[in-house]
């Protein structure tokens, strides 16, 4: 007796048990408090913001817990929240040349006005696993308080790439001034051909593995940049909002960004004299590798206006900016898991309709053949009897 | 500064130079076909280091297999002993290794450099490893490296004198300024790695055995002693390099590769030689003369 | 069209067999080319000439058949077995292959001198001023405009770029040039002057050409000798004006009688 | 000196067990002998025609009271300790018990018969040596894959002489290799034209190794 499937959500609600048992692992330790999470795991928490895009640590630092580290689920959650904030307005563009820097370099001369700040980074770390983090409480490697905001330095830092402007070598990103309002990603969905502000809102939220895949392929041949990192800087941005009531900006808040500029391949032609081309790359937190795909991939989205052949996928604006977003990636990847049995069902009865075809098919030709065989194998009857 | 590391010193729990012997074995039969067919690509499993890729893995591999204890080290990284990736390596075969390491060139057995060829001339009893990102010099004109495999065993380079011919119809000259290909034993084009063209004439004939590692695509190569290395060019448009219209701001070198240093807002600008060894040994030599 | 063939064929191929899946390719085609001598290959598409065509120029693999060629040395060369880097150089100075559309047979990042240099390039010419030299001679010798050396390919129109892409493999002075369709796809006039072209070209460079086509009044300009292909066979050969003034296969007729008069 | 068909069923037979008590010891301190053993392989490979001495401590390999003629050189057997492994399959002339033995105990190689499978070949008698391209000359796209073989001669010094030029030599180098048929020269000679395919070799003699890479020019003065 067929029954039929029903009980779909006593399934759900037990899902939902299982998964925050999972989330919460053995009781016998400690739960993750959320704090923990923004202090300790703040590299994620940057990424989860960046993709999410939305600037709090500690939402950042919830959805991650949530998701039980899944990044792109947590990503996902903080765009869904994302959703019910109302728009205030769009603030004043970023100052990031009045950065707080606590890490600048650049790679394109060996020393610069402002000097090269190694600050915080991974890069020389020997990357061999240090056991003594296994022990709890272990030592205080070094006094950590000191190595944050305080060691950041106020002094004027001019970008690397204006000094390479003073000689006119460099195109610059200035806006002229009848350029139009850049539009806004998540208020009108993308249409081709995107302006390069539009992009770059893309690449920003785009996922990083996505971006650095990309970025990677354009160094690699595909594409044809040859990107120098002109400038790479990490610090804190004042945020600074118009309000018309009062007639001017006023500061509502600091953040940690990661901002970098790539030199890249000359471009000109008979008249025009080559100048080297910028890449840009923006993301929250401490967030180099995002930002440094992001400017390598944003100069191979340029090919087309700088007159280059477009001769492969990372300059291809549709196939990047169409399959960057990790949120929409993730679900339509993984809607496959929806019953689909109504199409599978006609899928199967096409392909059944088709078989059976040839088989009759199959089937006819080989009663001819048959009787083909028996007609030759038959004695000719006028012969036999003349004999 | 000639600092031999104790014993102690070295990191326990791990193999001399990092690298286990299996991996060592493979990488120097690679090493020795390398040799044998100069300038050709031998793919090799290259093997994760605690370094990115990208930063000299393919470097490290190759002199992870062939030091030994009586070896001297020298790391150079833009010709400077003190860039932070040049010491950052010196200090991994401190550690793993034990070996002695320099930065006088004349001292170094074993030199592994990054983006140039020291100004002092090598001699017979030195080994220079260089760094290699991008081992196929066809990789910008032809990406596909089944395609561009295809080229190196047919010697089929025409593409590439085509981008030159090209270069030459945009810009008036061929305009590739570093990684400029050179075709080693009159046979097999090959990228000298990202040294400046300045360096290219020093790969001639150079009585130290050049090696070539890259570890992130998995070729190393190799340019036997005194052997043949031309950097592509037209009869008409030779091959030249670099000459410089200022000298060292600290030894007054005309002769080598200087970087350029920004040192004010306005732009101003100082030149100082990229080889830190070089010019600290000229500089001593003026102060004893 | 008064041709006496030379005792040894250039090419000589003998139950030459391609079969795709169920559809095309050739069946058992014997053919000899004569050094000097153009010969059109005619039939409809879908008639396997083309198939044929790629499978003598060892472009495309062969499931049956023998194909001897005779070096500038005499040495009576087993294609099929020539190892690959001889296979490449044959096809770097021996031969030509002009491809139906331009687009197949340049390179398009590149100027139209580069890219009648670049055989000479690859054979070994190191000389950037002698280059731009038979680059600018060769069109001239093609009839475009030298002055436009240094233009790129798409700056051209349809039948300059495929004058291009026969200078580009006439430069290196081949003994054998396959052509796929070198006419079609341009308006007749165009195709009139460009076919008056490779006439005078082929004669004066004692040219063996191999020239496929679907065009009955292409054949009959250029070609000293015919073969007519349906479905894979050759149902008739011989020289032109007998073939074309008096067909003797059924389908050779029919395919006379459908041509406009040119 | 058993003739090649006597020694074909080698594999097969006793491929069972390595006899313990007989076994020839390998290096003794594996790591640094073997850095050291490869250095000079390298440096020989770089610079044909300079004779380079291994100093590697290793005892002598005799079969059971044979004549000295069966005495495998030193710098043979410590190149393939230092170099083999089990993705290299090794070829020996003629049988050698011990040298099989140590082989597939101190490196785990396996050994073949099979001249075309076998990445490294130690000829013990250079006279009855087989053809060169019997052995596999690598292809186009991976010259690599071609076999290095250790030649056995009586002597590196007091050879007729001949005339090396090419990669690794300045301009030319007189050597002088004694017990290298004619035959060898002429063989190499054919081989040239397919570079990059062809074969590389060391002529080994007690301690010391001759290196000649494919791309050696020899003339026969």
């Amino acid at each position: 007796m067929y029954v039929a499937v029903k009980g779909g959500e006593r399934a759900i609600e037990r899902s939902w048990d299982l998964l925050s048992s999972n989330r919460r692992g053995d009781e016998a330790v400690a739960e993750l408090s959320v704090d923990q999470i923004r202090e300790q795991l703040g590299l994620a928490v940057a990424r989860v913001m960046t993709e999410g895009s939305v600037y709090d640590e500690e939402l950042a630092a919830l959805a991650i817990k949530q998701a039980a580290g899944d990044l792109v689920e947590a990503i996902f959650l903080l765009r869904a929240y994302r959703t019910t904030l109302p728009r205030f307005g769009y603030t004043v563009p970023l100052d990031t040349e009045a950065m707080l820097t606590e890490r600048r370099i650049s790679a394109a001369f060996k020393d610069i006005p402002g000097g090269q700040m190694l600050g915080g980074t991974y890069d020389y770390t020997q990357r061999l696993l240090d056991f003594s983090l296994l022990a709890e409480g272990g030592p205080r490697a070094v006094n950590t308080s000191t190595a944050n905001h305080s060691a950041a330095q106020q002094e004027a830092m001019p970008r690397v790439l204006a000094l390479l402007d003073k000689e006119g070598l460099i195109e610059q990103e200035k806006q002229h001034a009848d350029a139009p309002e850049p539009g806004d990603l998540s208020r009108e969905p993308l249409m081709f051909p995107v302006a390069r502000p539009v992009r770059l809102q893309n690449l920003a939220r785009a996922d990083e593995g996505f971006l650095l895949a990309v970025g990677y392929a354009t160094q690699r041949g595909y594409a044809n940049s040859h990107p120098f990192a002109g400038e790479i800087r990490y610090g804190e941005v004042a945020v600074e909002l118009e309000l018309e009531e009062l007639g001017f900006a006023v500061e509502i808040g600091d953040i940690d960004i990661t901002e970098c500029q790539m030199i890249n391949q000359f471009a000109g032609s008979g008249d025009v004299p080559p100048t080297f081309t910028q890449g840009y790359g923006l993301a929250f937190g401490h967030s180099e590798r995002k930002a440094m795909a992001m400017a390598l991939v944003d100069r191979a989205l340029r090919a087309q206006e700088l007159g280059e052949t477009v001769s492969s996928p990372t300059q291809d604006a549709e196939f990047v900016l169409y399959h960057s977003d990790n949120v929409e990636a993730s679900g339509f990847v993984q809607h496959l898991k929806l019953p689909h049995y109504v199409d599978f069902q006609s899928e199967l009865e096409l392909l059944r309709r088709l078989r059976a075809g040839i088989e009759k098919e199959a089937q006819r030709e080989h009663e001819a053949d048959a009787q083909q065989q028996a007609h030759e194998a038959q004695p000719e009857p006028s012969e036999e009897n003349a004999a | 500064m000639n600092a031999r590391i104790e014993e102690s010193a070295m990191a326990e729990g791990y193999n001399f130079a990092y690298l286990d012997e299996q991996t060592k074995r493979m990488i120097r039969r690679a090493l020795l076909k390398a040799v044998a067919v100069p300038g050709h690509q031998v793919p090799f499993a290259s093997r994760e280091m605690p370094l990115p890729y990208g930063w000299g893995t393919g470097g490290l591999q190759v002199t992870s297999a062939i030091i030994g204890r009586s070896d001297t080290l020298k790391v150079i990284d833009q010709g400077s002993d003190e860039t932070t990736n040049a010491v950052n390596i010196r200090r991994f075969f401190a550690r793993t290794a034990g070996v002695a390491t320099t930065t006088r060139t004349v001292e170094a057995s074993i030199i592994q450099t990054r983006h140039r060829i020291p100004e002092t001339p090598l001699t017979e009893a030195q080994i220079l490893v260089y760094q290699v990102p991008m081992p196929e010099p066809l990789f910008r004109l032809e990406p596909r490296v089944s395609e561009s495999r295809k080229l190196h065993a047919l010697a089929d380079y025409g593409l590439i004198n085509v981008k030159y011919y090209e270069d030459i119809v945009q810009h008036g000259s061929i305009a590739t300024t570093y990684d400029y290909p050179v075709l080693v034993n009159d046979r097999y084009l090959t990228s000298p790695s990202p040294i400046p063209k300045f360096d290219n004439p020093k790969m001639h004939m150079n009585p130290a055995l050049q090696l070539f590692g890259a570890g992130r695509e998995r070729r190393i190569y190799a340019i036997p002693p005194y052997t043949k290395v031309r950097s592509l060019d037209f009869e008409d448009h030779p091959f030249t390099i670099q000459q410089w219209d200022h000298e060292c701001a600290l030894c007054g070198s005309r002769d080598s590769f200087l970087d350029e240093m920004i040192v004010d807002d306005a732009g101003a600008r100082m030149f100082v030689c990229s080889d830190s060894d070089y010019c600290q040994e000229r500089r001593a030599a003026q102060e004893d003369a | 069209m008064n041709f006496s063939t030379p005792a040894l064929p250039l090419l000589t191929g003998r139950g030459l067999t391609k079969r795709y899946d169920g559809r095309g390719g050739c069946v058992d085609v014997d053919i000899d080319i004569y050094p000097g001598e153009v010969l059109c290959i005619v039939g409809e598409s879908g008639s396997g000439k083309s198939t044929l065509l790629n499978a003598l120029a060892l472009r495309t693999p062969v499931n049956d058949g023998t194909l001897h060629y005779r070096s500038v040395e005499h040495e009576l060369l087993d294609l099929f077995a020539l190892p690959m880097p001889r296979r490449r150089m044959l096809a770097r100075t021996d031969w030509g292959f002009v491809h139906q559309n331009a687009r197949d047979g340049l390179r398009h990042g590149v100027s139209a001198g580069a890219n009648i240099g670049e055989p000479l390039m690859a054979n070994g010419a190191r000389h950037y001023g002698r280059l731009r030299e038979t680059a600018s001679d060769w069109m001239n010798q093609v009839e475009l405009d030298a002055t436009r050396i240094d233009e790129l390919p798409s700056a051209f129109s349809g039948g300059m770029q495929q004058r291009l892409q026969i200078a580009r493999n006439l430069v290196t002075k081949p003994r054998l040039v396959f052509m796929d369709e070198p006419t079609a796809g341009l308006d007749v006039s165009v195709q009139a002057r460009l076919l008056d072209l490779l006439r005078t070209l082929t004669a004066k460079l004692h040219l063996a050409a191999l020239i496929v086509t679907h065009d009955i009044g292409v054949a009959r300009l250029l070609a000293h000798r015919l073969m007519v292909m349906k479905d894979g066979r050759v149902v008739e050969s011989g020289l032109t004006d007998q073939v074309l003034d008096d067909p003797q296969h059924p389908y050779t007729q029919t395919l006379v009688a459908s041509v406009l008069p040119v | 000196m058993l003739p090649d068909k006597l020694s074909s069923n080698l594999h097969g037979a006793d491929a069972a067990g390595i006899d313990l008590a007989t076994l020839t010891p390998g290096f003794n301190d594996t790591v640094h002998d073997s850095q050291g053993v490869f250095r000079a392989l390298l440096d020989a490979l770089s610079r044909p025609g300079k004779i380079v001495s291994i100093d590697a401590v290793l005892p002598d390999l005799d079969q059971d009271g044979s004549t000295a003629a069966a005495h495998v050189p030193m710098a043979a057997f410590a190149a393939l300790l230092a170099l083999a492994d089990y993705s290299t399959p090794v070829l020996l002339q003629h049988e050698h018990r011990g040298l099989s033995d140590a082989l597939r105990f101190h490196t785990g190689a396996p050994l073949t018969h099979d001249h075309a499978q076998a990445v490294f070949a130690y000829l013990h008698d250079a006279e009855s040596m087989p053809l060169l391209d019997a052995f596999s000359l690598g292809d186009p796209e991976t010259p690599e894959n071609a076999a290095m073989l250790f030649i056995r001669v009586d002597s590196l010094t007091d050879g007729t002489p001949m005339t090396w030029r090419g990669p690794g030599i300045r301009d030319s180098h007189a050597v002088r290799i004694n017990g290298v048929p004619d035959s060898f020269w002429h063989e190499r000679a054919l081989l040239a034209s397919q570079f990059p395919c062809g074969i590389d070799c060391y002529f080994v003699h007690g301690g010391s190794v001759i290196g000649l890479p494919r791309t050696t020019r020899v003339e026969v003065v």
